[in-house]
C-alpha cells in the first residue's frame, strides 16, 4: 500500500518582515508548511507500522526541487512533482487538480494525508478537493489513526467533540498538528535524500492553463493597520486604573 | 566562492540544532552540575548518525563531510560543550582509525563508534611530557606475537567510556613511537579519579594506567614506528573538531548576552536600547563571531578538499588558536554586558565561561600550536 | 558551500598582483609624495579592467562583480594604498549611479569612466561632521534645474574632471539627494590638498559648491529614494576600503614574513627566534580571518539584490578589517624592530596607512553602534 | 439563476449566516434559502428569523461524510436555484467548501473574517502568508462558497416569521460509518466567547506560575488563553486554549496578553481585540506595536501586582 503525502512549499514565515504594510519576501527561504511535516510524519508510522512506500507529491517552483529534499531526509521514499516557475501563489482549485493528476500517477494508494491547513493560506481546501475530484471518501481534522485491513479508523476532532469514524480506503484524511511530533532527520538519510527517485511533471504535460483558469482575484494584501493607543503605563495599580476609567473591566 | 549552505548542508545543521533544543537544552545545566551525559542522549545522536557524519558510509558513517561536521558540532557545543567534546575526541578516533587502519580494525572499531554505545579515545599525553611527542614514556615490549604496554597517560577523555582507544606509545627496542587500538577497561587497563575540569562538563578526563596491557600483533595501527605520522592526523581532526565546538560556544555567549541586553532593564529602558556601550559590545560580539565562523567553516571545506597534510595541519591550527581565542573574548564581552549577573550560576553565561576557557588551552596551547603553524609558513 | 575563487577570479588576483608589481611598485614613493595617481597608472588600470571591475559591461566595465572587484583590489593596495583609495572611490561613484542612476545617467557617467577619461567622486562629509541628518548643502529648485550651495570636507580624487555625487538637501523640502556635478563646472572650486598621515596618493581636498547649476535630470533616484542611494553609498564605501586594508595586512604580512628571513641576528636568520615565529603566524591567522570576512562581503553584496541591505555586514567587515590591520601593523613593526621606524623599510608606509582605515567613512565605535541599531531591529 | 443559500451544521453559526445572507441580499436583492439537514430545531429557528427555510429529512445523509453531504448540498443549490454558497467556517464547514466547490467548478474562501459589498460585488477578507497580510479577496466563478468564521456576523434577531419547506434530496451511499461520538475530555473552555482574555506566552517560567495567572483571570472574570508552544511544547495548557493561526481567532473586549513577543502566527488570532494589554519584558517586542497599554515588566513581578490592585 503506498501511503501518499501532499505538502505545499511556502516562505518560513519567521523570517517574512512587513515594511510599509507589504510584506518582503525578498530572500526568504522556501520551506515546508509546518502542518504539512506532521502529515509527513504520520504517513511515516503508518508505513513502520504497515509497510508500503511513503510517497510526497507537491507542486510549486524550481525551488521546490532542492525544497522537497526535507521530506525525503525526513524519510519520504519518493517524490511526485509539478515544476514551474509560475506555480507561485496558485488557487486552491489550481493545486488541486495539478495534484489530482500527479496522484492518479501513482498506484496502488491507500491513503492520502494533508495537513489540515497549509501553512500560509490555511484555507483547507485542497484535500477536500482533492477527494472529489477522485472520488473518494474524506475525514477531517483527524488526531488519531489505526490501521484495520482495508479500512481505517479515525478520530475526527471537531470543535466540541470527538468523532470515530470507520471510511473505506483509498481515503483522504487531513491531519491536525498535535497528532504527533516530526522526527529530526538523521545525517544518512539527508545525504541520501537527493538520491532518491522523483517523477517530475511540468504543466503542459498536464494540460492545465495556469492563467486561464482565474476563480479568485485578489483586490488588496496588506498588513493590517494598527490604530492603537499606545498607551505606557508603569505598575499594575495605573493599568488597572487605566481599564477601569476606559470601561473593559469592573472591579 | 559560494557561501550559501547546501540544502544537505542546511539540514545537517538544522538537525543537529532542533535535536540540541529539544534534548540537550532542558538539562545542560543539569549535565553541568552533575558532570555526566545521560545515555540516552549519546543513543539518540547515534540514532541520528552524529557520531559519523565525515565518515564512509562503508563503515557506518554519514560520508557528509568535515564541513557538515563542524555545523552539527557547532549547533551541539552552543547547548552543551561537554557533549560536543565527547563526540569531538571519538572523532579523533575514527579519524586516525580511518587513514591508518586495516580493513579488519575499520571494521571493527568505525561502526561500533558511530552508534554512540560505545566511545573512543585517543591517549598521548603524559604526566612526565606534556604533550612532547620525543618524550614518551610508554613503552611496548614485544612479546611473541604479542605486544605488552606499560606506563601512565594524562588528561585523557572518554576513558571512562566504553570502547576502544588509541594509544601512543613507545617501543622499547627500536626507541621508535607506535600507535595501538586497544579496548578500554580490558586487563591491566584502570583510571584514575576524574579530573575535576572547570568546564565542559560531560565530557571527564581521566589518568589511565597500564600495567602489563596484552595488545595482539594485529591491532598496531599504521606501521610499526609510525606512531606520530598517527599523531599528526589525530591533531588535525582534533582541532577541526574544537574549532566547531568552541565556535558553538561563542555563539551561545553572544546570544546569551543579545537576549540579556534585550530583556534587562534600567530604569524602563532595556540596557541594550539605552546604553551606548552595551551596543558596541553586541556589535563586537556578532562582529567576531562572524570571522570566527567564516574561519571555521572555510576550514571544515578545506578539511574536505584538500589533500595536503601539511597545509591542513597549518589551517587547523591557525584556526582553532583563532577561534578558541575569539570565543574567550567573546565570552568576555558578554560577561560584561551581564555585569554582576553573569556572577551567578542562574545564569548560562556563568557556565559558558567555565567552558570557553578552555579552547585555548587544550589540544596543544595557543603558544605551542603558533610554533607549529610557524614551522609549517616558514617552511622550516 | 564552497569558498573557492572561480578561475575567473583567480585571473583578476593575478592580474592586478603582476600589475601592481610591475606598474605601480617603482612609483611608489612618487604617488606618496606627489599625492597624485599618475595618468599612466591611470590608463593602465583602465586598459585592464581594473579601474571599474564591477561595472557592467555595457557600460565598459569589468562586469567582474564585487567579490572580482575586492579580490582584485586586495592586490593592488597591497602594493599602494593611494592607489587602492584611488579605485575604491571610483567604484563608489560608479556603484552609487549604477544602483539608483536612470539609463542616461549611466551611459553618459558610467561610460565616461570606464572608457573615457572619467574619475567619479562622492561628496558627503561636510565640516560639521558626516551625519547626514546634519548636512548643510542645500539643493533648491529653479525651473528644470537645482542650484547648489555648500561646502563638502575630505573629498578624494577632487582633482579630476568627471562626475561628482553631491548629497545635500532639498531647500523645500528637507530631503536629502544625491546630485550628479560636472566637477570643474561653474561654481565649483577646491581647497588646497589636504596632508593625509598614511593612504597618500589619492587627491583629498575640500569642495567649495557656489550657485552650481545642476539639471533637474541629474538627481539620482527618485525624491524620496534619497536616503537608500545614501546607505547604497555608505555600504559601497566599506567594501571598498574592507579591500584596500585586507592589502594592508597582506602587505604587512609579506614584508615581515621576508623580513624574519633575510635578517640575521647572532648568527641566525630571526625566523628561528620563538617571538618571532610567533608573531608571524598571529599575522597569518589575522589575514585569513580578515579575508575571508572580506571576501565573504563581496559574495554578498554580488547576491543581495537591494544593496542599501549590505549596511550591517559591511560596516561589521570594515571595522573587523581595519582594526585587524592596525593590529597587524603592530606586530610586524615589532618583527622589524627600529629598522621599521626608516622610510626606507615599506613597512613604515604600511604602518601608516594602516591607522587611516578605523578612522574614515565611520569610525569603528560610530559603525558599531550603527550595526547594533541594526540588530536590535 | 442567482439566489444565495446558507447551510451550517451549527444552529447558531447558521443564524450568523443569515445575517451574512441579508447583507448581501441587502446589496443585490437576491432570495435567501436556508437549508437545514436532520435538523428540524434549527429549520424552526431560522425560520423564526425570516428565513425561506428548506429542511432535508433524509437520515440516510450522513453529516460526517463530506462526500454525501457536499452531494446534497449541491442538488439543494441547483433545485433551490442558489449561485451563492455561505458557509459557516468551522471544521465540517471547512471541509464541506471545499468538496463543494469542486463540484461546482467555484472558487472557494474559507475563514472569511469579514465581508463587504460593493454594488453587486462580494469582497471577502481573509489573512493569507500566515496571518502577516490581510486579503481583499472576490470569487469571480459562478458558483461562489464563502465561509465564514465564526463571531463576524452577529446572530439575526427573531423577528417575522419565514415559511418552512420540505426539500427531497437523495442520499448518495457513504463509504464511512460514525462509531462513536464522545465529548471531548478535560478542558471544554470557550476562548472565542470570552469577553476577557489573559494570554500567556513563553515569558512564563515555569508551570508554577501557571497559579498567579489563574489569580489574575480569577480577578478579571477572564478565561486564560495562550500562544502556541506553551500548549504544543510546554503542555501546560490544553490545544483549545491556543490563540493563533491554526488556533482560535478571539475577539475578546480586553485581552492581556503576557510575555508573548508577537509573531504574527499568534497575533493573527488576537489583533480583533478592542482593547490589547500587552506585558513584556522587551520593550521592542512586536506585541507592544499592536497594544493600546503598553507595559516593560516583568509578568511574574506585574501580574500579582495587578490581581492586588483589582481585589481592593
Amino acid at each position: 500500500m503506498n501511503i501518499v503525502v501532499a505538502m505545499k512549499q511556502i516562505p518560513d514565515l519567521q523570517q517574512v518582515r512587513i515594511r510599509n504594510r507589504q510584506p518582503v519576501l525578498d530572500g526568504v527561504p522556501m520551506t515546508f508548511g509546518s502542518i504539512d511535516k506532521n502529515a509527513l510524519e504520520t504517513a511515516l508510522q503508518l508505513k513502520e507500522a504497515a509497510g508500503g512506500n511513503v510517497i510526497v507529491i507537491s507542486a510549486g517552483t524550481e525551488e521546490l526541487e532542492d525544497t522537497v529534499k526535507e521530506a525525503l531526509a525526513a524519510g519520504a521514499d519518493e517524490a511526485y512533482l509539478v515544476l514551474d516557475d509560475e506555480l507561485e501563489n496558485i488557487e486552491s482549485s489550481v493545486s488541486a487538480h495539478l495534484l489530482a493528476e500527479l496522484i492518479k500517477q501513482i498506484e496502488n494508494i491507500g491513503i492520502i494525508l494533508f495537513g489540515e491547513g497549509s501553512g500560509d493560506n490555511y484555507s483547507g481546501q485542497v484535500g477536500p478537493r482533492i477527494a472529489e475530484i477522485l472520488g473518494l471518501p474524506e475525514v477531517g481534522y483527524v488526531c488519531d489513526i489505526e490501521l484495520e485491513d482495508s479500512r481505517v479508523k479515525v478520530t475526527r476532532s471537531l470543535e466540541d467533540c470527538e468523532e470515530i469514524v470507520r471510511v473505506n480506503l483509498p481515503a483522504v484524511l487531513t491531519i491536525m498538528a498535535d497528532i504527533n511530533e516530526p522526527r529530526i532527520p538523521s545525517v544518512t538519510q539527508i545525504l541520501k535524500a537527493g538520491k532518491k527517485p522523483k517523477q517530475i511533471l511540468e504543466v503542459e504535460d498536464i494540460g492545465l492553463d495556469l492563467k486561464g483558469d482565474k476563480k479568485i482575484i485578489t483586490l488588496s494584501s496588506l498588513a493590517p493597520e494598527n490604530k492603537r493607543k499606545q498607551i505606557t503605563v508603569k505598575n499594575g495599580e495605573e493599568l488597572v486604573d487605566a481599564l477601569l476609567t476606559e470601561g473593559v473591566i469592573r472591579r | 566562492m559560494d557561501l550559501r549552505l547546501s540544502k544537505e548542508e542546511e539540514l545537517i545543521q538544522k538537525a543537529a540544532r532542533d535535536f540540541a533544543d529539544k534534548m540537550i537544552v532542558p538539562i545542560a545545566e543539569l549535565i553541568d552540575q552533575d558532570n555526566h551525559i545521560p545515555e540516552e542522549i549519546f543513543e539518540a545522536l547515534g540514532d541520528l548518525e552524529m557520531f559519523g557524519i565525515p565518515f564512509p558510509e562503508a563503515y557506518g558513517g554519514g560520508e557528509a563531510g568535515y564541513l557538515s561536521y563542524i555545523l552539527a558540532i557547532e549547533e551541539l557545543a552552543k547547548a552543551c560543550a561537554g557533549i560536543a567534546v565527547v563526540i569531538s575526541v571519538n572523532s579523533v578516533g575514527l579519524s586516525v582509525i580511518n587513514a591508518f587502519g586495516t580493513e579488519e580494525q575499520k571494521k571493527k572499531y568505525m561502526p561500533e563508534c558511530m552508534t554512540g554505545k560505545k566511545i573512543f579515545s585517543f591517549a598521548f599525553t603524559e604526566p612526565g611530557t606534556g604533550s612532547d611527542p620525543k618524550q614518551l614514556s610508554c613503552t611496548v615490549t614485544k612479546a611473541g606475537d604479542s605486544y605488552i604496554l606499560n606506563g601512565n597517560k594524562r588528561f585523557i577523555t572518554n576513558a571512562g567510556f566504553q570502547g576502544p582507544m588509541v594509544v601512543i606509545a613507545k617501543d622499547s627496542e627500536t626507541d621508535k613511537a607506535s600507535a595501538f587500538v586497544i579496548d578500554k577497561f580490558c586487563e591491566g587497563y584502570s583510571l584514575s579519579e576524574q579530573w575535576n575540569k572547570i568546564g565542559a562538563h560531560g565530557g571527564p578526563l581521566y589518568d589511565v594506567y597500564f600495567d602489563n596491557v596484552k595488545i595482539p600483533e594485529g591491532n598496531v595501527l599504521g606501521r610499526s614506528g609510525e606512531g606520530l605520522w598517527v599523531l599528526k592526523v589525530a591533531m588535525i581532526y582534533g582541532k577541526i573538531g574544537l574549532s566547531g565546538l568552541f565556535l558553538g560556544t561563542a555563539k551561545a555567549a553572544y546570544e546569551e548576552a543579545l537576549a540579556y541586553a534585550k530583556q534587562k532593564t534600567h530604569r524602563g529602558q532595556p540596557i541594550g536600547a539605552k546604553f551606548q556601550h552595551i551596543q558596541i559590545s553586541i556589535a563586537d560580539m556578532a562582529m567576531k563571531y562572524n570571522a570566527c565562523r567564516w574561519s571555521a567553516y572555510n576550514l571544515g571545506f578545506t578539511a574536505d578538499t584538500v589533500k595536503d597534510p601539511n597545509q591542513l595541519l597549518r589551517e587547523a591550527a591557525l584556526t582553532k588558536v583563532f577561534v578558541s581565542e575569539t570565543a574567550v573574548e567573546i565570552c568576555k564581552i558578554a560577561m560584561g554586558v551581564h555585569g554582576s549577573y553573569g556572577l551567578m550560576k542562574d545564569y548560562k553565561i556563568a557556565r559558558l565561561w567555565g567552558d570557553v576557557i578552555i579552547g585555548p588551552q587544550v589540544e596543544g596551547t595557543s603558544p605551542l600550536l603558533k610554533i607549529l603553524a610557524a614551522g609549517i609558513i616558514l617552511g622550516d | 558551500m564552497e569558498f573557492k575563487l572561480s578561475k575567473e577570479q583567480e585571473l583578476i588576483q593575478k592580474t592586478a598582483k603582476e600589475y601592481a608589481e610591475k606598474a605601480i611598485e617603482p612609483l611608489v614613493n612618487q604617488i606618496e609624495d606627489e599625492n597624485r595617481v599618475p595618468d599612466e597608472v591611470i590608463e593602465g588600470l583602465r586598459e585592464l579592467g581594473l579601474l571599474c571591475l564591477p561595472v557592467e559591461e555595457k557600460y565598459g566595465g569589468a562586469g567582474a562583480g564585487f567579490e572580482g572587484f575586492v579580490v582584485g583590489l586586495e592586490q593592488l593596495a597591497r602594493v599602494s594604498g593611494g592607489v587602492g583609495i584611488f579605485v575604491s572611490v571610483v567604484m563608489l561613484g560608479t556603484s552609487t549611479i549604477a544602483v539608483h542612476g536612470t539609463e542616461e545617467q549611466k551611459e553618459k557617467y558610467l561610460t565616461g569612466t570606464c572608457k573615457g577619461s572619467w574619475i567619479p567622486s562622492v561628496a558627503m562629509t561636510e565640516p560639521d561632521g558626516a551625519d547626514p541628518r546634519m548636512l548643510k548643502t542645500t539643493a533648491k529648485k529653479d525651473g528644470d534645474h537645482f542650484i547648489l550651495n555648500g561646502t563638502k570636507r575630505f573629498i578624494t580624487n577632487t582633482n579630476f574632471a568627471g562626475p561628482m555625487v553631491v548629497f545635500a538637501k532639498d531647500a523645500d523640502t528637507g530631503r536629502i539627494n544625491g546630485y550628479i556635478v560636472d566637477k570643474f563646472c561653474e561654481g565649483y572650486s577646491i581647497s588646497e590638498p589636504w596632508d593625509k598621515l598614511g593612504s597618500k596618493g589619492a587627491f583629498l581636498s575640500d569642495v567649495y559648491l557656489k550657485d552650481v547649476k545642476v539639471p533637474v535630470s541629474n538627481m539620482l533616484g527618485t525624491p524620496d529614494e534619497g536616503f537608500q542611494t545614501l546607505k547604497v553609498t555608505m555600504a559601497m564605501g566599506k567594501i571598498g576600503l574592507s579591500a584596500i586594508y585586507l592589502g594592508n595586512i597582506l602587505a604587512a604580512y609579506d614584508e615581515a614574513f621576508n623580513y624574519s628571513k633575510d635578517r640575521i641576528y647572532l648568527g641566525k636568520p630571526i625566523s628561528q627566534f620563538e617571538s618571532v615565529r610567533n608573531s608571524i603566524v598571529d599575522i597569518a591567522m589575522k589575514y585569513e580571518a580578515a579575508k575571508l570576512m572580506t571576501y565573504r562581503i563581496g559574495y554578498l553584496a554580488d547576491n543581495t539584490a537591494n544593496k542599501a541591505k549590505l549596511v550591517k555586514d559591511s560596516a561589521m567587515t570594515k571595522i573587523f578589517v581595519t582594526e585587524t590591520a592596525v593590529d597587524v601593523s603592530r606586530i610586524a613593526m615589532n618583527v622589524f624592530g627600529s629598522y621599521g621606524l626608516m622610510k626606507d623599510y615599506k613597512m613604515s608606509r604600511i604602518y601608516r596607512d594602516a591607522i587611516v582605515g578605523p578612522q574614515i567613512e565611520g569610525t569603528a565605535n560610530l559603525l558599531k553602534t550603527v550595526v547594533a541599531t541594526d540588530m536590535y531591529k | 439563476m442567482a439566489g444565495i443559500m446558507i447551510y451550517s451544521d451549527k444552529d447558531e453559526l447558521s443564524f450568523e449566516l443569515l445575517s451574512a445572507a441579508n447583507l448581501i441580499s441587502g446589496h443585490t436583492g437576491l432570495p435567501i434559502n436556508a437549508v437545514c439537514i436532520n435538523n428540524s430545531e434549527q429549520a424552526q429557528g431560522l425560520a423564526a428569523r425570516g428565513a425561506e427555510t428548506y429542511l432535508i429529512n433524509n437520515e440516510a445523509i450522513n453529516l460526517a461524510d463530506s462526500k454525501g453531504m457536499a452531494s446534497a448540498l449541491e442538488s439543494a443549490a441547483i433545485q433551490l436555484d442558489a449561485n451563492i454558497i455561505l458557509l459557516s467556517s468551522n471544521r465540517r464547514g471547512k471541509e464541506l467548501s471545499g468538496r463543494l466547490a469542486e463540484k461546482l467548478a467555484a472558487g472557494c474562501l474559507t475563514d472569511v473574517g469579514s465581508i463587504k459589498v460593493n454594488r453587486d460585488k462580494i469582497e471577502c477578507m481573509r489573512n493569507s502568508l500566515g496571518g502577516a497580510v490581510l486579503a481583499a479577496q472576490m470569487i469571480t466563478s459562478d458558483y461562489k462558497i464563502i465561509a465564514v468564521e465564526s463571531r463576524v456576523f452577529e446572530e439575526m434577531a427573531v423577528g417575522k416569521e419565514g415559511p418552512i419547506n420540505n426539500l427531497k434530496i437523495e442520499a448518495q451511499p457513504a463509504e464511512l460509518e460514525v462509531l462513536e461520538e464522545r465529548a471531548k475530555v478535560g478542558d471544554t473552555a470557550n476562548i472565542e466567547s470570552a469577553n476577557i482574555l489573559v494570554a500567556v506566552g513563553q515569558g512564563l517560567k515555569s508551570e508554577n506560575d501557571m497559579l498567579i495567572i489563574k489569580e489574575l483571570a480569577e480577578a478579571l472574570g477572564a478565561e486564560i488563553a495562550c500562544s502556541k508552544p506553551v500548549a504544543t511544547d510546554k503542555k501546560w495548557l490544553p490545544e483549545e486554549r491556543i490563540i493563533g493561526l491554526s488556533g482560535k481567532k478571539c475577539k475578546p473586549d480586553l485581552a492581556v496578553i503576557l510575555g508573548i513577543s508577537g509573531q504574527v502566527q499568534f497575533t493573527v488570532g488576537i489583533r480583533d481585540a478592542r482593547t490589547i494589554v500587552a506585558v513584556n519584558t522587551d520593550e521592542n517586542a512586536l506585541i507592544m506595536q499592536m497594544a493600546d497599554y503598553i507595559m516593560v515588566a516583568d509578568l511574574h513581578d506585574l501580574v500579582p501586582e495587578m490581581t492586588r490592585a483589582l481585589l481592593v
